[in-house]
């Protein structure tokens, strides 16, 4: 008998903290994965957010950062410059990189700064307790849109990886799905194409998961992957939205 | 013989391996883990194919599969 | 010996560089120096200045609120910086942008037609130079020699083609007072 | 020999920091710290260095927390309003025991103020400034020379103690020339050999083999218990440095000293020239200037005062920061008195004179 599939390498033996059915330990299983394939993981280091996935520095088996709140892109750019010769990425959720964190995202991407973004969007504020997100839907009721996001009134969700595919620096940008096993399957692909990208100096590369909140959305783990879909993948679309090994001979 | 075992110690007993499972032979427990969460458990190794659906699915990577 | 220096003027009229040239100068002949420049919106447009002190021995402070030597390359320079000059002091004025003297009979003052000067140099650009020649030939502050090989080690790099213009400037200032 | 060369405190800094083996460098431009900046963009290349314009002071920072974290020799530099800016950056550095070197060149405040010298950081850099129970090492220089000279010391100080020191200079440091000479640069090898001091701690490429190390940069700790010892760990550092690191200059401080003087900085310049002034007329004043500011040289202070001194007067470009850190060291034996400038505006010797002669 052979073991098929297993905890990878990349991962250590510490139980994720996060709630029951929460799509983050897939995020990280990906991530985790693609290093063990690309056999990275001694020359990887990963910055830590701050939101549900701050203790990201604990989970992987890899060299890591805690950041400040939305400054996770500026101190992975201080730590490639440090250590070019590292894979450099940042896990980070949809308050830490599209609010707080919004000018170092886009300076780093504009920058094509050599690191792989991995950008966990489930349209609220989940450690603090359910607060409306930059990326929280129209109508979308949270602790702070009491009565459901009024686009008039605050804006229109941030589509991330649209805004970050205006700019002409970044190598790869795509927006993939937790939802379901088929989908996660082919986020594997273009999370291990980014790590790819990555280890090969293409430039910047930046992963969108479509996720999950059980807990703050108050749906079950089950449901709440069909109200996501139901939902999000409406506003968010899932797709490529930047693949210059595509469009550019060799890479950069 | 293909065989897919849940490691109580990651379990959180979401769910989302029995819904995920092809052949339907993943249930909760009757026991409780240390985090008194119900865990995934397979009740019929015998069916199992090895598909990996559980695998993929499971947000706390405490699924092992052999074949 | 100590010297406290004032040079002023309109942004672009190169006070800056002179007080530059005089501090390096007086460093490379074993003097304690320091430079001290306003900085701030003042250098575009309206008028700058750099307090410099020469001195045999170590510089306290570095500003200049007294000068024993004024620069004054325009009308509000000296206005400004022409009354608190020490009493005995010398003050340089270029006569061409400055129609008003000073009232003080207490201090060594001389008007110059230093723009007029330069023109005849080549460019009103070299107005600088002529400044320092005259400090050079009214103070014998620094060597003329020194300051001839700080401004050919300087422009033979940077920018050759004036060489010539600024070395004519500097030695009709210094020649100015014969 | 090293020749001399005329420059300005901000490129003179750069330079020593460069030749300290600083190779990273992330900042902001800001009046009158711009030509640091300036000096950074055109030199680090040279030396196959980096140089970031950040997108903010907030961004520089953080660069210089993932550098540091890779155990490297790196800086930042700002104004005072960039200062503040940095101050979230610099408890994290703080909190996961990062060496870093950043340089204030304080401007007038508060709020956007203006860009002329000041000393009204004084607070914000000796008492931590960012949240959480920290400190900064933090120097400060009175004249280019010394500024460039603890370029190199900065670095060294914050390797040894894997804390944050800062440069408290001000506009008039930043923008006046002044001879100086530099210190032989770091070699490559030396550079390396400075690289590998902090290996047993730092994010690194694991060479390790299968006994891989986790290096983990993190100031998070949920556990108050834990936190409390980690915090309690600092402090125990903090003192170590209060012990070892104090460093002060005496200027004509004597036994027959009628009025003993406190002043740092630029200030301390314009002191020292009253005080001279004063000689001459037949009056013992001195003065105490410490350089390092935090760790304050409170005993040096207390130690100066004789029988003969009537009073210490404060002198700072503030309305009274550094006051209360004297006040703390004279302890209630002396009045302390206190002369400020605030808005930029730095006091003519002149003013000194007529503080002292108030007492005298």
């Amino acid at each position: 008998m052979q073991v098929i599939a297993q905890r990878p390498k990349s991962l250590r033996d510490i139980p994720f903290t996060y709630c029951p059915g929460c799509l983050h330990g897939v995020a990280h299983r990906l991530i985790a994965e693609s290093m063990d394939e690309l056999d990275i993981r001694n020359k990887t280091m990963g910055v830590a957010p701050v939101g549900c996935s701050v203790f990201a520095y604990k989970f992987f088996d890899c060299d890591m950062a805690q950041a400040a709140h939305g400054r996770a892109p500026a101190v992975a750019t201080g730590m490639k410059r440090s250590r070019p010769d590292m894979c450099v990425f940042t896990y980070q959720g949809d308050g830490d990189l599209a609010a707080i964190g919004t000018a170092e995202i886009v300076h780093a991407a504009n920058r094509g700064e050599n690191i792989t973004v991995f950008f966990v969007n489930n349209a609220i504020y989940g450690m603090t307790g359910g607060q409306m997100a930059p990326t929280t839907l129209p109508g979308m009721k949270t602790s702070t849109s009491p009565y459901g996001r009024d686009a008039d009134d605050i804006g229109y969700p941030i589509k991330a990886s649209e805004l970050l595919a205006t700019l002409e620096a970044p190598y790869y940008i795509e927006r993939v799905s937790l939802l379901s096993p088929q989908e996660i399957l082919k986020a594997k692909k273009c999370v291990h194409s980014a790590l790819k990208y990555n280890k090969e100096k293409r430039g910047f590369t930046f992963i969108e998961f479509i996720s999950t909140c059980p807990t703050n959305w108050g749906i079950e783990p089950i449901k709440s992957r069909d109200w996501a879909r139901e939902n999000m993948l409406k506003f968010f679309e899932i797709g490529c939205f930047r693949d210059k090994s595509k469009t550019v001979e060799g890479g950069k | 013989m293909p065989k897919m075992t849940v490691d109580p110690y990651y379990c959180k007993g979401c769910g989302l391996c029995i819904k995920a499972c092809p052949k339907k032979i993943i249930r909760f427990s009757e026991e409780i883990n240390a985090k008194g969460y119900h865990y995934a458990e397979c009740f019929d190794q015998d069916s199992c194919i090895a598909c990996k659906l559980c695998y993929v699915t499971c947000p706390d990577v405490a699924i092992t599969v052999e074949k | 010996m100590k010297a406290d220096i004032i040079c002023s003027g309109f942004g672009g009229q190169g006070v800056l560089t002179i007080g530059k040239f005089l501090a390096q100068a007086a460093m490379k002949e074993g003097k304690k120096v320091s430079w001290l420049p306003s900085y701030g919106p003042e250098m575009r447009g309206g008028t700058a200045n750099v307090s410099v002190i020469i001195s045999d021995n170590d510089i306290a402070s570095p500003l200049v609120s007294n000068p024993s030597i004024l620069v004054a390359l325009n009308q509000p320079s000296l206005d400004k910086f022409g009354p608190p000059t020490q009493k005995g002091g010398v003050i340089l004025v270029n006569s061409d942008m400055t129609p008003n003297k000073l009232k003080r009979d207490d201090v060594d003052i001389t008007y110059a037609p230093m723009s007029s000067i330069a023109i005849e140099c080549g460019s009103t650009r070299v107005l600088n130079m002529v400044s320092i020649g005259m400090v050079i030939g009214k103070t014998k502050l620094v060597k003329y020699e020194t300051m001839e090989q700080d401004l050919r080690d300087f422009l033979e790099v940077k920018s050759p083609e004036l060489l010539e213009a600024n070395l004519k400037a500097l030695q009709m200032g210094m020649e100015y007072f014969g | 020999m090293a020749q001399k060369v005329l420059m300005k405190g901000n490129e003179a800094v750069a330079e020593a920091a460069i030749r300290a083996g600083c190779r990273l460098y992330f900042a902001y431009p800001i009046t009158p710290q711009s030509e640091l900046i300036e000096y950074m963009a055109k030199m680090m290349p040279k030396v196959k260095g980096t140089f970031i314009q950040a997108e903010s002071e907030v961004a520089a920072i953080n660069m210089v927390y993932g550098a540091s974290g890779c155990g490297r020799r790196v800086m930042t530099s700002s104004s005072s309003p960039g200062i503040s800016l940095k101050m979230e950056g610099l408890s994290y550095i703080a909190g996961a025991k990062l060496p870093a070197v950043v340089v204030n060149i304080q401007r007038g405040g508060p709020g956007l103020g203006d860009i002329q010298p000041s000393q009204a950081d004084y607070f914000q850099a000796t008492k931590g400034g960012g949240h959480g129970d920290y400190r900064l090492i933090v120097l400060a220089p009175n004249s280019v020379q010394e500024f460039a000279d603890m370029a190199s010391e900065a670095f060294d100080l914050a390797d040894k103690y894997r804390n944050p020191v800062m440069l408290l200079a001000d506009g008039l440091l930043g923008q006046m020339m002044e001879p100086v000479e530099f210190k032989p640069a770091k070699t490559e090898e030396e550079i390396e050999k400075l690289n590998k001091q902090h290996y047993d701690w730092c994010m690194r490429t694991n060479e390790d083999g299968d006994d891989r190390h986790h290096h983990e940069i993190n100031s998070l700790e949920l556990d108050p218990n834990v936190l409390e010892k980690h915090v309690l760990s600092l402090h125990e550092k903090y003192k170590d440095i209060q012990k070892n690191e104090v460093r002060y200059e005496k200027i004509n401080v004597k036994d027959d000293n009628e009025i003993l003087c406190v002043a740092y900085g630029t200030a301390s310049r314009i002191v020292k020239s009253a005080i001279t002034e004063l000689q001459k007329e037949g009056h013992s004043v001195g003065l105490v200037r410490p350089i390092t500011v935090w760790p304050y040289p409170s005993e040096v202070i207390a130690n100066s005062i004789t029988k003969k001194t009537k009073k210490v007067i404060v002198f700072e470009l503030s309305l009274g920061q550094m006051v209360e850190d004297v006040k703390l060291a004279v302890n209630g034996k002396l009045p302390v008195d206190f002369l400020g400038r605030a808005g930029g505006i730095v006091f003519t010797p002149d003013e000194v004179i007529a503080k002292i002669k108030e007492s005298l």
